[in-house]
């Protein structure tokens, strides 16, 4: 992408804005802290590299963090954030470098070293066991004893505690299983504040949030902060970012570029510092909606194994050409909704039309074979064979299909050369079609899903969360290709929590709420705000209520 | 035919450089468990060691494995036969499929099988017996000995052979007094061979079958049987060992218990076969072992079958006389 | 407060337990499973008295039930202790089968039952260890190594046996000499107080008296102290600290490992103590045997494995499919066709019982099929006096199939159970 | 091409780092006993390579093969089919008992005896695959219990009076001998081996074939590793999770017939429970993953296993038992899978470094690679 980038010592604060190419004028912090005493600092991270086989995830990191700071770390997929943050938590050695915690030099063998100074961290994925409960998971490590038995009271005592004094809302005693991902990202940050940590790392924790529940998230972090705790927060939503943070460290290809002060820089040139590149924005263009219906829903109500309806009387009209974007806290029947219409969960009553023919009694295949393209939101567990190489995973879902197939074979040849066409098309970043999914970045397989879905011109697509976790890079690619498809006439049912993205990409814009439709929307002139509180039952959208 | 007329010393066209003994390569290839399995292999180890006794023997044992297959033993046949091993010994009716394939490769190489007599080959000789018979025996004895009436019989897998078992013993004891329950059980089936070596299901059969009303019980049931015994000393009942004379091997607190054991002489008939064949006197077809040739008899090492013992006789003579015949299938 | 709770309301739903609780509890609680306890009693009995195949609820059944069920309860056992930290062992039986030999080694050589334990614990260990090593250390599929260490346990104990008992009095590469046993604890007067009870043939009341005899005349301590492992296994791993960590291996390494749970370490404990285990049901079969015999476990690991399955990876569930399995064990063993046949009374009756509870749940469909299935097992029962007696040994695999098929399966094992970990993998 | 090369070098590699150390351990326990590493081992080789032996190891191996691959359909969808030693035993005694019954022109009727064996098989794997997609019940346990009831049923049907034969001079009980129309000749292709080769070593190969093809080339064998790969992702991608299970057990299981045919159609020509081999099934698990589930992995698995049965016989003639080689067989498969799995990782590793070199680090790290997945 940027040759000749110049590396840069983040500390002192860079004086030389011009270092980051497209120079903007970019006020560096001003370290207050810096005048106080050194113990003020409460983490120093010193010309850190680590090396993977083949590859130099951080390289001659400098990162300085105030005791009562929310200091965010931002960069592009794989520049290597987590990697450091996993440093940091002991989870791996450097091969270079010093950390100094408290003033105090450091070298952690284990994640059990990084605990007992008083650090802990929140994974991008969640390492949470389904199968315990909340209690269980919160305190394994770190359990309170009687006697050397499991001292359940104490430690829901604790839990409670925290979970009031910092308004987490935890249920020690439900299984993990049966929560939402909110619930799991306050179960993974209480799991911290139970060891007492004083440093806190949050790996992309609202990657899966809704608005509201990043505030919620974000009242917590400055009710820690008021506490003296100290935290590391690393975020692809830039504006998240300036809102939360007290200073901002940029991360490029490994290294650090510069420490920034977020009131006194934009989205766009962070975006610049990233990625060298334009924040994109969601948006479409004229209105490439038809009268055609192309996917219509009647009345379709699905119900849980327990016997809810989780899926209640849905009626959903989505024609060529159109977007119709799907509002909705996770949990509330979204999921099922898009599983109904794959036809993976039986359907109760309603029926479901593509091109006016009822598909309702379908299977999965038949739906995909009659042009149904589908992407999933766990992209890992639903959309990929992880350990098959990506030109198998080109036929993955399309396994009738040519030019996968010829009859009865599997055409290897042709899908082979489709995958080289989808790797071009789509920017898939890789090596070859013959290594595995797995090896890929997150960005990188889903933009291979993206374009596998988007293959022989199918005529609905149902996109679930098509750009999570994505950098800003990779996101305005596939945006563009659903502008493409949609201007080609694809009707597509577009499920984010990402706000912008949806009232930026759809044409229609449906609000869903414990399995109902409870509101329509005008994407034109919703705020997010508005849309966030329509999806909480908070109040109907005045602006564009239809039915 | 071949009875206990042992050619003592070199016997005819001695070639001996020893004066007395002559040498001979014996093969003996054994059934699954081999030597040790103080069972029947152990029985046929002993009928080799008694021949020891007369000849210069040098021997060559190998061994089944459970689970193999037909093939496997033919090569087991084989490497005795190539290493010069002549007679040849197959302990156990299992080798009789491989034997048919190996004996007429090896025209000049004496072969013996136990508990088979289907080979018409010129170079094959069967050497089986009349378990029913020995059974017959003891099913008296128990009939004598219990008191209230009934008697158990466990089988250690139905196959065919064991079933020989129970035949017998059933028959023996309702000569003696019909009224009599005999209660039959078997711990396996075939291709299940566990049922000979579980002793903890034999002991739980066992004291079911005491528990039932069983004052005796009498075993065929390999090394299954050791359970057996347990159970009839912890309930002071009777048992009945099977093959050998198990009241020699019994623990002190189990030998009181032992009334008697149906005697299978496969020592003797491999002590006879291995020395009738020094002696020139091989014989192709078969030889029965029973009650008449003393191949198969009862023990009676334990003293408590003495009162027993005059009835036990009159039986036995009765079916070497030919007056009884008994059943071999029940 | 959290705005999801309310808005999501697959967050709350299907909650179960007391607070007191630290897992979600089964379905049943202590009060249901004493009723079904009960009502299965009487069920037993009055199908006793109708058939008048006494050894259903004799006391002797009681022993034998133990004694059959305590060595697949053990394997089993440990099989649970090893899934549970997310490690395969299908080598149960190789484990065992060292535990017999090991068990019956030294409980000759030292003249002591009790020294038969330690030997159990010693030869179930090393099976365990070289499963630890294999699975945890290099990664290797678990289900190759325990098929490798089931040969390995097979040749070794063989080989062992010829150099330890050949020259023993009466023992050789295939059986050891007697070896002493543990004898049975009996309650005093017991015997002849219960015993006459039982001969009355009353309902129910001599079925109990069975039960009590059995339970008071039978046991040895080695039957008493290998049950008490189950509350134990149950204790240590569902209210110990050291138990959260190591179940927490099998649902999510990464997840332990990020908390600082040393994964390995909890790992090689849980298999060894699997292997441990094993070798104690294998101990205590030569014990009960009073010999070690080669080939005595008969598969008895394997059915340990099913039995845990059955129980869904938890100790109460997999002590109910053990004594489910000795117990029919010890029915066709103790009464043969005669007794066997009774059960399929029993069976239709307990299908009838399944059948109206489903239809009071108002679920028909399988409410429908329980009943046919009434219907059809009773007519099999009146139109026969006896079952094929080839099948008879086999009832106790049929039952358990049958069990399995009625009773819907809502399984769940381990989450991580036989995924190879490796150190840093979840980083 | 050059990648597959270096694929199969590597296993190549593993192989012989596997049998070293196999030969090292057994040599360790030899040397305890006093016995000559050195000499047995040779030994053993002389006499397993002698033509008898080549000829009982290829025999050995056809069905050693077959029995592995039913199990490795099983394994390629994540099912554990334990239960194909239930499976081949009723199918050769059900196959056996019809093959002396009917009789049908010969061509016909082998082919007959071959079918009726595959369709027993996967009516009794399929039994499997019923209750696991109706009652949820484990193929774990349903294969372990089946297996037992198996034995049951076969000794019911084996009865005198159903399908069974009491030989008048032998203490057995068979099925009506299969006639010289409906057997399968050998063929000679060991000179000097005293024997000939299982005439079905042809339908092993053939089976090898089919596997690999079906599930490499074919769309069912797509959605059968994928399923085994990923059921969730499978499911999303259209494939009837269900079916597939039931599709691959009755496969499975059919495979599982064939295991007795060789035996049968070319050697026995009757079905008894005593002789007939029997634990086919377990050994064929372990060679199956000793062969990692893969048609040629498989054959060199099957004829590694037979190789030690057979030169083991040598060991009693030498007076060192023989269980030795259980230990070693055992050492083996530890050890093999041990290198497999060492290798393995440092290929990953391999992997990694060229996937990052082509990359061209640290210019794109974003794109780079490794192959584990983040949990
Ligand atoms: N364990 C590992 N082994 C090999 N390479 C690794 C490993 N972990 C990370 N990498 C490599 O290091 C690079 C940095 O990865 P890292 O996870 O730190 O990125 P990130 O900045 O957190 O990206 P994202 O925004 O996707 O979370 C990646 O490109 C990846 O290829
Ligand atoms: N232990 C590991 N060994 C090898 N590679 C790893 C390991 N952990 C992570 N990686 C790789 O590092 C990269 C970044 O991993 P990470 O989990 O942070 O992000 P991701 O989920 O893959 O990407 P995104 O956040 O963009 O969706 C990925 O390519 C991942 O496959
Ligand atoms: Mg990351
Ligand atoms: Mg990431």
């Amino acid at each position: 992408m940027l040759p000749g980038l110049v590396f840069t010592e983040s500390l002192p604060p860079l004086s030389d804005p011009a270092a980051a190419p497209g120079a903007c004028a970019i006020a560096v912090a001003t370290h207050s802290a810096e005048t106080e005493l050194p113990t003020a600092v409460a983490v120093e991270l010193h010309g850190i590299t680590k090396r993977f086989p083949g590859v130099v995830a951080n390289h001659d990191i400098d990162i300085t963090v105030q005791r009562g700071h929310v200091h965010a770390i931002v960069g592009e997929n794989g520049a290597g954030k987590s990697t450091l943050m996993k440093t940091l938590y002991g989870m791996h050695k450097p091969d270079e470098g010093t950390i100094t915690v408290n003033g105090k030099p450091v070298s952690f063998s284990s994640p059990a070293d990084a605990i007992a100074v008083g650090i802990g961290m929140v994974h991008q994925h969640f390492m949470l066991a389904d199968n315990l409960t909340v209690l269980e998971n919160i305190v394994l490590g770190a359990e309170p004893t009687r006697g050397g038995v499991l001292d359940g009271r104490a430690a829901r005592r604790k839990i409670r505690e925290i979970s009031d004094s910092y308004g987490l809302g935890i249920d020690p005693d439900v299984l993990v299983e049966e929560l939402g991902v909110g619930d799991r990202q306050r179960v993974e940050i209480c799991k911290v504040l139970f060891r007492g940590a004083r440093i806190l790392i949050l790996d992309e924790p609202t990657a899966v949030l809704v608005p509201q529940e990043v505030d919620e998230l974000f009242g917590n972090l400055r009710e820690l902060k008021s506490e003296g705790l100290t935290v590391l927060f690393i975020s692809h939503k830039l504006d998240e970012v300036l809102s939360v943070a007290d200073e901002i460290t940029v991360i490029r290809r490994g290294t650090t570029v510069q420490t920034v002060d977020p009131k006194s820089v934009t989205a766009r040139q962070l975006a610049q510092l990233m990625v060298g590149s334009e924040l994109p924005i969601p948006e479409l263009r004229e209105s490439t909606v038809t009268e055609t219906a192309e996917l219509v829903v009647e009345n379709l109500t699905v119900r849980s194994t327990g016997g809810r309806a989780v899926v209640d009387d849905v009626s959903l009209v989505i024609h060529q050409g159109e977007i119709v974007g799907l509002a909705g806290v996770e949990g509330n029947g979204q999921a099922e909704l898009v599983e109904a219409i794959m036809g993976m969960l039986p359907i109760e009553s309603g029926r479901i039309t593509l091109g006016g023919t009822d598909i309702g009694g379908w299977h999965t295949r038949e739906r995909r074979e009659n042009g149904v393209g589908y992407i999933p939101e766990d992209r890992q567990r639903h959309g990929l064979l992880l350990e098959a190489p990506l030109w198998e995973n080109r036929i993955l879902g399309h396994q009738t299909e040519r030019p996968n197939v010829r009859g009865f074979w599997i055409d290897r040849g042709a899908a082979k050369k489709d995958t080289r066409r989808i790797v071009d098309e789509f920017d898939v970043r890789t090596p070859g079609i013959t290594v595995p999914a797995a090896s890929l970045s997150g960005g990188n397989q889903q933009k291979l899903i993206v374009g596998r879905e988007m293959s022989g011109t199918p005529k609905v697509l149902i996109a679930s969360h098509p750009t999570r976790g994505v950098d800003v890079g990779a996101q305005a690619a596939i945006w563009e290709h659903l502008r493409n498809a949609r201007a080609a006439g694809l009707a597509v049912l577009l499920i984010s929590a990402d706000l912008d993205e949806l009232i930026g990409m759809s044409d229609t814009l449906k609000v869903i709420l414990r399995g109902r439709l409870v509101s329509e929307v005008d994407p034109r002139n919703v705020t997010s705000e508005e849309l966030g509180a329509a999806m909480t039952g908070a109040g109907p959208v005045s602006s564009g209520e239809a039915s | 035919s071949s009875s206990k007329n042992n050619s003592s010393g070199g016997g005819g066209g001695g070639t001996g450089s020893t004066p007395a003994k002559k040498t001979v390569k014996v093969g003996l290839a054994y059934d699954v468990g081999g030597r040790g399995d103080k069972s029947f292999n152990d029985l046929a180890a002993a009928g080799l060691e008694k021949a020891k006794a007369d000849l210069n023997i040098q021997t060559k044992e190998l061994s089944a494995v459970q689970g193999e297959s037909d093939q496997q033993k033919a090569d087991r046949l084989t490497l005795l036969a190539t290493a010069g091993y002549n007679p040849i010994v197959a302990i156990g009716f299992a080798y009789a499929g491989s034997l048919a394939k190996v004996a007429p490769k090896f025209p000049n190489i004496h072969f013996g099988i136990i508990d088979d007599n289907s080979s018409k080959l010129p170079n094959v000789e069967g050497l089986v017996f009349a378990e029913n018979e020995s059974s017959f025996l003891v099913g008296v004895a128990a009939a004598q000995a219990t008191k209230k009436k009934n008697v158990g019989f466990i089988g250690g897998v139905q196959t065919p052979l064991i079933q020989k078992f129970q035949a017998g013993y059933a028959a023996g004891v309702k000569a003696v007094d019909p009224s009599i329950k005999v209660q039959v059980a078997y711990i396996s089936q075939a291709p299940d061979f566990s049922g000979f070596n579980d002793p903890a299901k034999a002991k739980v059969i066992a004291e079911g079958m005491y528990d039932g009303g069983a004052d005796v019980v009498y075993h065929a049931a390999g090394g299954s049987g050791s359970g057996l015994f347990q159970a009839a000393a912890a309930k002071k009942a009777l048992a009945i060992g099977v093959d050998s004379d198990q009241y020699q091997t019994a623990t002190a607190d189990q030998k009181p218990y032992i009334l008697t054991s149906a005697l299978k002489g496969v020592d003797t008939a491999v002590d006879n076969f291995i020395k009738d064949d020094a002696a020139g006197k091989f014989k192709a077809g078969s030889v029965r072992f029973d009650l008449k040739a003393g191949g198969v008899g009862y023990a009676t090492s334990n003293p408590i079958i003495d009162p027993y013992k005059a009835k036990i006789e009159d039986f036995k003579a009765k079916i070497i006389a030919g007056t009884i015949t008994v059943p071999t299938t029940p | 407060m959290s705005i999801q709770n309310p808005l999501a309301p697959d967050a709350t739903a299907g909650r179960t337990g007391p607070p007191g609780d630290l897992e979600r509890t089964g379905r049943f609680g202590t009060a249901q499973f004493i009723l079904i306890g009960l009502g299965g009693l009487i069920l037993l009995s009055f199908v006793r008295a109708v058939t008048g195949a006494s050894p259903l609820t004799a006391g002797g059944t009681v022993g034998a039930t133990v004694a059959l069920a305590v060595p697949i309860g053990l394997a089993g056992l440990g099989g649970l202790w090893s899934e549970r930290s997310g490690v395969v062992n299908i080598g149960l039986e190789g484990m065992m089968i060292l535990g017999t030999f090991f068990g019956a080694d030294f409980a000759y050589f030292s003249h002591s039952p009790w020294m038969g334990i330690l030997g159990g614990v010693l030869g179930g260990l090393i099976g365990g260890l070289v499963h630890a090593v294999a699975t945890i250390t290099f990664g290797v599929d678990q289900i190759v190594s325990g098929v490798a260490i089931t040969i390995l346990a097979t040749g070794l104990a063989r080989y062992l046996a010829g150099v330890f008992f050949t020259g023993q009095g009466g023992g050789g590469p295939t059986q050891s000499p007697s070896i002493p046993q543990f004898q049975a604890l009996k309650v005093p007067g017991a015997e002849s107080f219960f015993g006459k009870i039982e001969a009355h043939h009353w309902l129910v009341v001599s079925d109990v008296a069975g039960l009590l005899r059995g339970l008071t005349t039978t046991l040895t301590p080695f039957t008493i102290l290998m049950i008490l492992l189950f509350p134990l296994t149950w204790f240590l791993l569902w209210r110990t600290a050291f138990g959260l960590r190591l179940r927490s291996c099998g649902e999510n390494p990464a997840a332990a490992e990020s908390l600082g749970v040393p994964v390995y370490r909890m790992k090689y404990i849980a298999v060894m103590v699997s292997g441990v285990l094993a070798g104690l049901g294998g101990a205590f079969l030569a014990d009960f045997a009073g010999i070690y015999r080669e080939g005595q476990t008969g598969g008895r690991g394997f059915i340990g494995l099913a039995a845990m399955i059955f129980g869904n990876w938890r100790p109460g569930g997999l002590a109910a499919g053990a004594g489910l399995f000795g117990y029919t064990d010890a029915v066709q063993s103790r009464g043969q066709a005669k007794s066997v046949h009774a059960l399929l009374l029993l069976v239709a009756l307990l299908l009838v019982a399944v059948g109206g509870y489903l239809l009071w749940r108002r679920r028909l469909r399988p409410a429908i099929a329980g009943l046919v299935g009434a219907v059809l097992v009773f007519i099999w029962y009146s139109v026969t006096n006896d079952i094929p007696v080839e099948f008879v040994p086999y009832t106790p695999y049929i039952i358990t199939l049958l069990v399995l098929a009625v009773a819907s399966q809502r399984l769940r094992m381990p989450a991580a159970d036989g995924i190879p970990w490796r150190k840093g993998q979840g980083s | 091409m050059r990648e597959r090369l270096s694929r199969l070098l590597l296993n190549v590699f593993a192989a012989v780092i596997a049998a070293a150390f196999a030969a090292g351990i057994t040599s360790i326990i030899l040397a305890v006993r006093g016995d000559s590493p050195t000499f047995v081992i040779s030994q053993m080789w002389t006499y397993g390579t002698t033509p008898s032996s080549e000829l009982t190891i290829l025999n050995s191996a056809t069905v050693y093969y077959l029995s592995a691959i039913a199990v490795a359909i099983g394994f390629r969808m994540n099912l554990f089919n334990i239960g194909v030693d239930g499976q081949y035993r009723l199918a050769a005694m059900l196959a056996a008992a019809f093959g002396g019954a009917v009789s049908l022109p010969n061509g016909v009727r082998q082919v007959a005896i071959i079918l009726v064996a595959m369709l027993v098989g996967a009516s009794w794997a399929g039994l499997v695959a019923l209750l696991k997609v109706t009652r949820g019940v484990s193929e774990v346990i349903s294969t372990i219990m089946l297996n037992f009831i198996a034995t049951g049923l076969i000794a019911y049907l084996m009865r005198p009076s159903i399908l069974g034969r009491r030989s008048a001079v032998a203490n057995d009980v068979t099925t009506t001998p299969i006639p010289k129309s409906g057997q399968v000749g050998g063929l000679d292709l060991i000179p000097k081996a005293g024997g000939k080769v299982y005439g079905l070593i042809v339908l092993a190969v053939i089976v090898g074939v089919l596997f690999h093809v079906v599930v490499n080339r074919t769309r069912f064998g797509f959605d059968l590793r994928a399923t085994g790969q990923s059921a969730s992702a499978a499911a999303a991608s259209g494939v009837n999770v269900k079916k597939m299970i039931v599709a691959t057990l009755l496969l499975s299981g059919a495979c599982a017939g064939l295991v007795g045919m060789p035996a049968l159609l070319g050697d026995s020509h009757a079905y008894s429970s005593i002789t007939f081999q029997t634990g086919l099934g377990f050994t064929g698990i372990a060679i199956a993953l000793l062969g990692r589930n893969n048609p040629v992995g498989i054959a060199f698995a099957a004829i590694l296993w037979a190789f030690l049965d057979q030169s083991a016989q040598i060991l009693d003639l030498n007076g060192i038992p023989k269980e030795i080689v259980q230990i070693t067989q055992g050492v083996v498969v530890l050890s093999v899978v041990v290198a497999y799995e060492l290798v393995r990782r440092w290929a990953l590793a391999h992997q990694q470094r060229v996937v990052g070199g082509a990359l061209a680090p640290p210019s794109d790290p974003a794109a780079a690679t490794p192959a584990q997945v983040t949990a």
